[in-house]
């Protein structure tokens, strides 16, 4: 491993150079009490061994663009390099969010066109920028629930989420201050309807949704699951991380959803930066849209736009000032870029790369890792481990670590949680045939490899920077800063 | 419009042939007819790149940037100067494009600058444990918030109105969903009013939110608040300026609960607001209730040294509707500017630039309040903003000087209804000293300007 | 101001007594005393980064730029659209920052990209081989002469008035140095004069240099004129434009000798001339006389493929003065932007966008010359670019556009005393068909203004 | 290894959306006997296949942001960040180099300022950018000084360069049209000034001279170099690789030189690209001045800026335009940066860091690779080879590319040609103190390593991407260009 930067601290010394105080001194300009006594332990190191370190640090890191990255449910689609550069223009990187609306148009009309272009997208008439991240979209669209509720004057204390739900949607209800109920799956993969309507009634305020779900599968009996909750005045919410499988084809608003949230560095190919940034816009109905947080991006009459902060129902703000802009623009290039067509050619093809190597994956691997659910997938599908687990004596994590070995990331592993040794697989549109079958290969050697000498890929990985680490120590004693 | 995608007619039929359907369409039965889209996508056909820069990078010049004019706009977020090392370490690819750090075999870049940037943080906040970055400052107020519910139950968060607006909006909204009440400790002299606290806190408060400097640019006098704070044991909240945290006593000198603030001043973009980062760091006794991703050190089977995500049974993925908060995806990339632009400005620089500000921005007080119709707003001690008085309609006293070129600062009025006349100047290390007689010389012009078009 | 060195003082010491020496001036002992510099350079103190930042950027302001106007300046470099993956990855420290590869086991990401260079600039040229860049156009044609020379030592240049200037300069003065005599070869109706070429031609004629299309923007008649100024024997040099040769016809296709031009059109920023690289192909016999590094293909020790420096025996680190040419430092990372640009545009790309300059072009020739006061220059095909003639003082004409916001293109009067009244007008994808209606709009009103000048 | 990126074209791919042709067409715009039949075959690949491949490329070279670059005579120092954000600026990067000066005023002030500052460093009053690199300064200058005879109806053959020169040195005395004369190096290292007179007559038009030169050895007898020379009126040449060697400290000017040029992208900086771009600026003195290349850029009474090409006695252009223009920018950013004490600093430091480590290497390794001339030494240094390959059976050749296995880059070797199984070893000022022990220590290793088994050195590196590589095949058999 590498030196932390903390290490490579030398006493005297720099990188920066500060400008000159340039002004009479003032010394009484911050009394002695207030000051502070030892300077923070920050390195001290001049700018060639910076750029070293952390270049060193960063070919650490398996890449999307280094290779394939089929993680599921995270849609690792290509970055295009043009979106950077966009960002960058200092018209964007250098506006100051306070700047008067007269004086920031074109940052408002790029904001107001992607809420157009999203609320299009969706299905759904009003559109809020806001949320941070998918997760605080959640949150938002479940206190907008809330709101709307309290607005009649209903009390409702549970909010339904799928055993198939990610984390995240449990979570939420919980932060929100709802008590969670979980619903069943069926033999499909999809919403047992006949365990959601023993647990729907009045005080059930929502039902949150991924469609298609974190199985990859389409849930044929949405309409229905719809109508149910809306019978009890409930409100549908759709958790938008899958919506790649679905642009140009259906539409969550159409769909009968009244909120959804879009996952901006999913569908829209905002670069992860190893955890972020993201941005989790929400699209609402008209019965919930009075209580979108604020600010909202307005268009005056006169063809002005601006910020609009007279909104008496609003929730209010999650987050401060206008939103993650800086991704905004970079997913409205490649809204703007891909056009219609183009947006439906991403889900097409998303769709067809899944069922490619579903069906590469049947014929090298089938015996094995059969799907979980043997049906025609959307952009995504869940393989199950058990027969290898039994028949080889390696686990998921075990093929997992023996991937990287090969060059691949692997998959999202040991999710959705009803799946036994579960692998869930989303090559994205942006691969190319060759390379989902360079993947499938590399499975079944794997597999067969095991079928030799199982112990190759139980120690796995062998030809990475670090081989397995131990976690369970990391949590018992942690150690998570460098001490000085 | 292929640019991003491979799969060729050739392709697409090879592939249609091995899943065994006809055609695209079939993969999409699921979908029942009804809920299909019958039509076309309503928007523009797709553009070629050159087209797409050209038609955004028209919008941007729509846009006033710190770039066209002599800002001195703050309240938040500061236009500081960004060294060319961090954008050109930031956009390599093997930073910008990887996921959360899942596979910690190659991922060790990514988990080694999490754990440089807790380290970091640390230092900074003199506080033992911080987290890997929140989305940014307000929201990281409302995750404080949020652990002092999950803490102690209590029906009251108390805020002073120094707090900035949106953390104290940000913790309303989301308290209202658990059911904690906000109440506002006003300000007296432009610094948090120590009597109102002591009259407010009580067995029932949950936690007590203050900022380091407050909105209006004030140092707080932690030393004497702090106690009073934690008397009936509530915890103590302090949002503070990272930017100030080399002249400034830092939060663990007060023994504050929490500390959290917004990440932007160091190394990040302005970006029109985000994504930034917040950060959040705390007592060590709050560790296993932290909200958002940790890393840790450890050792690999052949016992090198090497970086993970720890605690995760914190979160979500783990714990669901038991985890300590709901988020995933935080602000890494951000983070990671944050620690570069820490390990450029160094030990030494953190104190320098404190310094410069500090100095800056007591000159451009006496300057500003030398003219007549501007006065301060309050007389406490400034680090790197303050707040004055305008004798003269605030908004069209910005306008006049935004014509010449130079952005006055942020207007109080809108969220201090007491302060209507109230204008608030912040300085960075790129306004220098002929910046701040230029906006001496036009605020002074054009309050005159006003007050005579009043008189008039 | 130490920022880029790491040498402290305690450093310093230890350094110095491990050497042995009391002072860093004791290790300057060897130069004279009477040679020492007895001062400080006169230069101005260091500045921090932020300043120096925003001192380049307030020059770079002060240049009117392809950004700032809508400018038909070409002659020779072209305001075409960089993708934005050409700065992404020629910016990546692995490729800029290593020197020339010299130990191919950790160069092959440069060693490689050579090779595709090489293959890419064979296949534009449609000859054989190719060398890995010479610094730019003018000095490569200069290169081509040089070649001729160790070729056939022949006394005479003979080189189409329809060349670049420059490169008819560089090729003039490198020639004066070993003595070849360069002899123009005048232009009849926009094209080399065949007539004067057969007149010209001769044993004693060492290399004939055309250019495609030439100077004037008129595509010459290689067929015509390559068996004439072959037929003696000596070598033919012609000049092309890569991003015209998806349709026209290449060099290949009339057995020229050498092909050689400017790569900047190719990715590379215009960069008020510089750096952008030189190409240099030729047929096969002349492989061992090219001059600048070549990349080639072989295998390691283990029989893995690999790419080394090869044909080095013709370079100057080996043969030293009967070095084939003296050239070291080249232009290799603008020959990695140049092939990564033709990936972007690939086989379907270089026919569709020569196609549109083609048309964009013919459209702009037409709308320009039905102007009152402009009329062709030439009548012959023209592909990216084109020549009028003005019934008005260009200069002045030029000055008015400039003052509307467009820049009309490159006055001929300075290169061509007979053509004093001829504006070089050039077309890009960037320019579209409404620029192009801008700015015979802006040109017409020019001229009309410029005449009336002259009656009044 | 990579396939390369034609090997990866797939028929039908592609990156590039071409703009409509948004005028009326003209079938007959071009005949077709001038159009291209077959187009060119270039590669048909989507952007992310791009992307990935050059990324991956890339990670197969080693490069300064990486590690220790000690490669003697090319001056591999830090490359600030800065400079590339300030080359990029629109206003330098898209500005056309025919844009009439007074349009370009910032980009010919940035230029004149650079030869102002280029020579009050270099100690001669006239300075030109034109150059693209070291050796195209070199032909210049020699054809300057050709010129200068000529002026003066003097026609003189033969140039003279030591044979510790660089091999572009007489390779640009025959471009230029003159016969080479090899002058011998004294005990010291310096030029043999007795066999220097024996070569000098008034045929000799100018001697090229590296000081300090390429054994990194400050010539003593520089004084009286220069007054010889004079003495038939030839010119002193300086050639200016190792400038970093004596900024602030000593002045080629002040030396007796002529005409000196300057590497850019050595002395001041630029980025070197895998072998350029860079710059070679000349500056020269008054004698000198009227024959300089055209245009220069000057400054005109009114202080504006202008191009001059009313140079009537001017050798002309050697190439295109203005120079390099965006080399000129990042190397002014550096001038600005440093100043005067940071350029002193600069040199102060890369003389400092030579001389320790030549010292931690007589301590580490003083027996097998003895300094060649053990002496103080200036910014660089060379170390023979010849007792290691003796005593330890390797050669220089085997200990270089053993240092990749160790993470270092090797010294430039078998140059100067004079020393025996040469390394020639310049740290340059930018690396640290720890770095450069831990260079010292690798190379003991490496002996040590090799006393107990030569192979080990004799068959590395073993780490690399590839290993070692059949050069005499590539050039018997030469494959330059993939078959398609
Ligand atoms: C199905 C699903 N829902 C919600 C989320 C949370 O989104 P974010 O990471 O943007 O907070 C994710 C991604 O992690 C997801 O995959
Ligand atoms: C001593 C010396 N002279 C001349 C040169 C040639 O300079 P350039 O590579 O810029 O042409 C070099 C560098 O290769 C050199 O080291």
């Amino acid at each position: 491993m590498t030196a932390t930067i903390f290490e490579k601290s030398v006493a005297g010394r720099r990188a920066f150079v500060a400008p000159e105080v340039d002004v009479p001194r003032d010394d009484d300009a911050l009394p002695e009490r207030f000051r502070r006594a030892e300077p923070p332990r920050l390195p001290e190191i001049a700018e060639p061994e910076i750029v070293r370190h952390y270049t060193t640090l960063s070919t650490k890191n398996f890449h999307l663009d280094k290779g394939f990255y089929p993680l599921g449910s995270c849609t690792m689609k290509h970055n295009p390099k043009l979106h950077e550069r966009v960002a960058a223009l200092p018209g964007h990187a250098r506006l100051h969010p306070l700047q008067a609306p007269a004086r920031a148009q074109g940052a408002l009309q790029l904001m107001w066109e992607l809420q157009r272009a999203l609320a299009e997208i969706a299905g759904l008439p009003h559109v809020s920028l806001h949320p941070a991240a998918g997760s605080q979209g959640e949150l938002a669209g479940v206190l907008l629930t809330r709101a709307y509720h309290e607005a009649r004057n209903e009390h409702r204390h549970r909010i339904l989420t799928p055993d198939t739900a990610h984390g995240t949607n449990p979570a939420t209800v919980t932060m929100a201050g709802y008590e969670v109920v979980k619903v069943g799956t069926d033999a499909d993969g999809g919403v047992d309807v006949d365990d959601l309507r023993s647990k729907v009634d009045d005080d059930v305020a929502s039902l949150m949704l991924t469609n298609p779900n974190t199985l990859g599968v389409f849930d044929r009996n949405i309409e229905e699951i719809a109508s149910v909750m809306h019978d009890v005045g409930a409100t549908l919410y759709y958790d938008g991380a899958n919506l790649n499988a679905v642009m140009g084809r259906a539409r969550p608003g159409d769909m009968g959803f009244d909120i959804v949230h879009y996952n901006l560095h999913k569908t829209f190919t905002q670069p992860h930066g190893g955890g972020g940034p993201g941005a989790g816009p929400i699209a609402v109905s008209d019965r919930i849209e009075p209580y979108l947080p604020r600010p909202q991006v307005v268009r005056r009459d006169d063809g002005t736009f601006d910020l609009d902060y007279d909104r008496p129902e609003s929730i209010g703000r999650l987050r401060g000032f206008q939103g993650n802009f800086g991704v905004f623009v970079r997913s409205y290039a490649y809204i703007l870029s891909l056009g219609a067509d183009g947006l439906a050619d991403v889900s097409d093809t998303a769709v067809l790369n899944a069922n490619y190597l579903m069906a590469r994956l049947r014929e090298l691997a089938g015996e094995h890792l059969p799907a979980a659910f043997d049906r025609t997938c959307m952009h995504e599908f869940v393989l199950t481990g058990g027969p290898m687990k039994k028949a080889l004596g390696i686990r998921t994590a075990d093929l997992a670590k023996r991937l990287l070995d090969k060059g691949f990331h692997p998959p999202t592993v040991y999710f959705p949680l009803l799946v036994d040794e579960a692998l869930l697989i989303e090559p994205t549109e942006t691969e190319t045939k060759e390379t989902l079958d360079a993947f499938a290969e590399a499975i079944a050697e794997i597999l067969a490899e095991a079928a030799e000498d199982a112990s190759i890929a139980k120690e796995a990985p062998h030809t990475t920077p670090v081989r397995r680490l131990d976690e369970a120590g990391a949590a018992k004693r942690p150690v998570i800063r460098q001490p000085l | 419009m292929s640019r991003y995608t491979s799969a060729t007619d050739a392709d697409r039929e090879a592939m249609l042939e091995r899943i065994g359907a006809g055609s695209i369409d079939e993969l999409f039965a699921d979908i029942p007819a009804s809920v299909r889209l019958d039509r076309p996508i309503d928007l523009p056909a797709g553009k070629p790149e050159q087209e797409v820069y050209g038609y955004l990078r028209d919008l941007a010049a729509r846009n006033t940037s710190a770039e066209d004019e002599i800002t001195f706009l703050g309240a938040g977020m500061y236009d500081h100067y960004v060294p060319a090392l961090v954008d050109a370490l930031i956009s390599r690819s093997e930073f910008l494009t990887p996921y959360t750090p899942y596979q910690p075999e190659v991922s060790q870049g990514t988990l080694q600058l999490m754990f440089e940037y807790q380290t970091a943080i640390s230092e900074l906040t003199a506080l033992p444990v911080s987290n890997s970055t929140l989305y940014e400052g307000p929201s990281a107020v409302a995750s404080a918030g949020w652990l002092a519910r999950l803490e102690n139950k209590r029906p009251r968060f108390l805020v002073s109105r120094g707090l900035h607006p949106h953390s104290r909006e940000a913790l309303a909204t989301t308290s209202h969903g658990y059911g904690t009440a906000v109440e506002q400790i006003p300000l007296a002299g432009g610094v948090t009013d120590a009597d109102a606290l002591r009259e407010a806190i009580g067995e029932d408060v949950s936690a007590v939110f203050l900022q380091q400097p407050n909105f209006l640019g004030a140092v707080e006098d932690l030393e004497r608040l702090a106690p009073i704070a934690r008397e009936t044991g509530a915890l103590l909240v302090v949002q503070v300026d990272p930017m100030t945290l080399g002249v400034l006593r830092p939060p663990g000198d007060f023994d504050v609960d929490i500390a959290v603030g917004e990440g932007q001043p160091l190394g990040n973009r302005l970006d029109f607001g985000g994504p930034s980062f917040g950060f959040f760091a705390a007592q060590e006794r709050f560790l296993r209730r932290m909200p958002g991703r940790i890393a840790g050190e450890t050792t690999d089977v052949d016992g090198r040294r090497g970086f993970v995500l720890t605690l995760q049974t914190r979160e979500q993925h783990i714990r669901r509707e038991k985890a300590t908060h709901n988020i995933t995806t935080a602000q890494t990339l951000n983070a990671l500017a944050g620690v570069i632009y820490l390990s450029w400005l160094g030990r030494k620089g953190i104190v320098e630039l404190g310094d410069l500000l500090l100095q800056r921005t007591a000159y451009a007080r006496r300057t500003l309040t030398a003219l007549d119709g501007v006065e301060a707003l309050h007389d406490q001690p400034v680090v790197r903003e303050f707040a004055v008085r305008l004798a003269a309609p605030v908004d069209r006293v910005i306008e006049r000087c935004a014509e010449r070129g130079v952005n006055p600062g942020y207007p109080l009025a809108a969220d201090y209804e007491e302060h209507e006349d109230g204008l608030l100047v912040a300085i960075t290390e790129q306004r220098t000293r002929a910046d701040i007689d230029r906006l001496a010389d036009v605020l002074g012009a054009a309050v005159a300007a006003e007050r005579e078009a009043v008189h008039a």
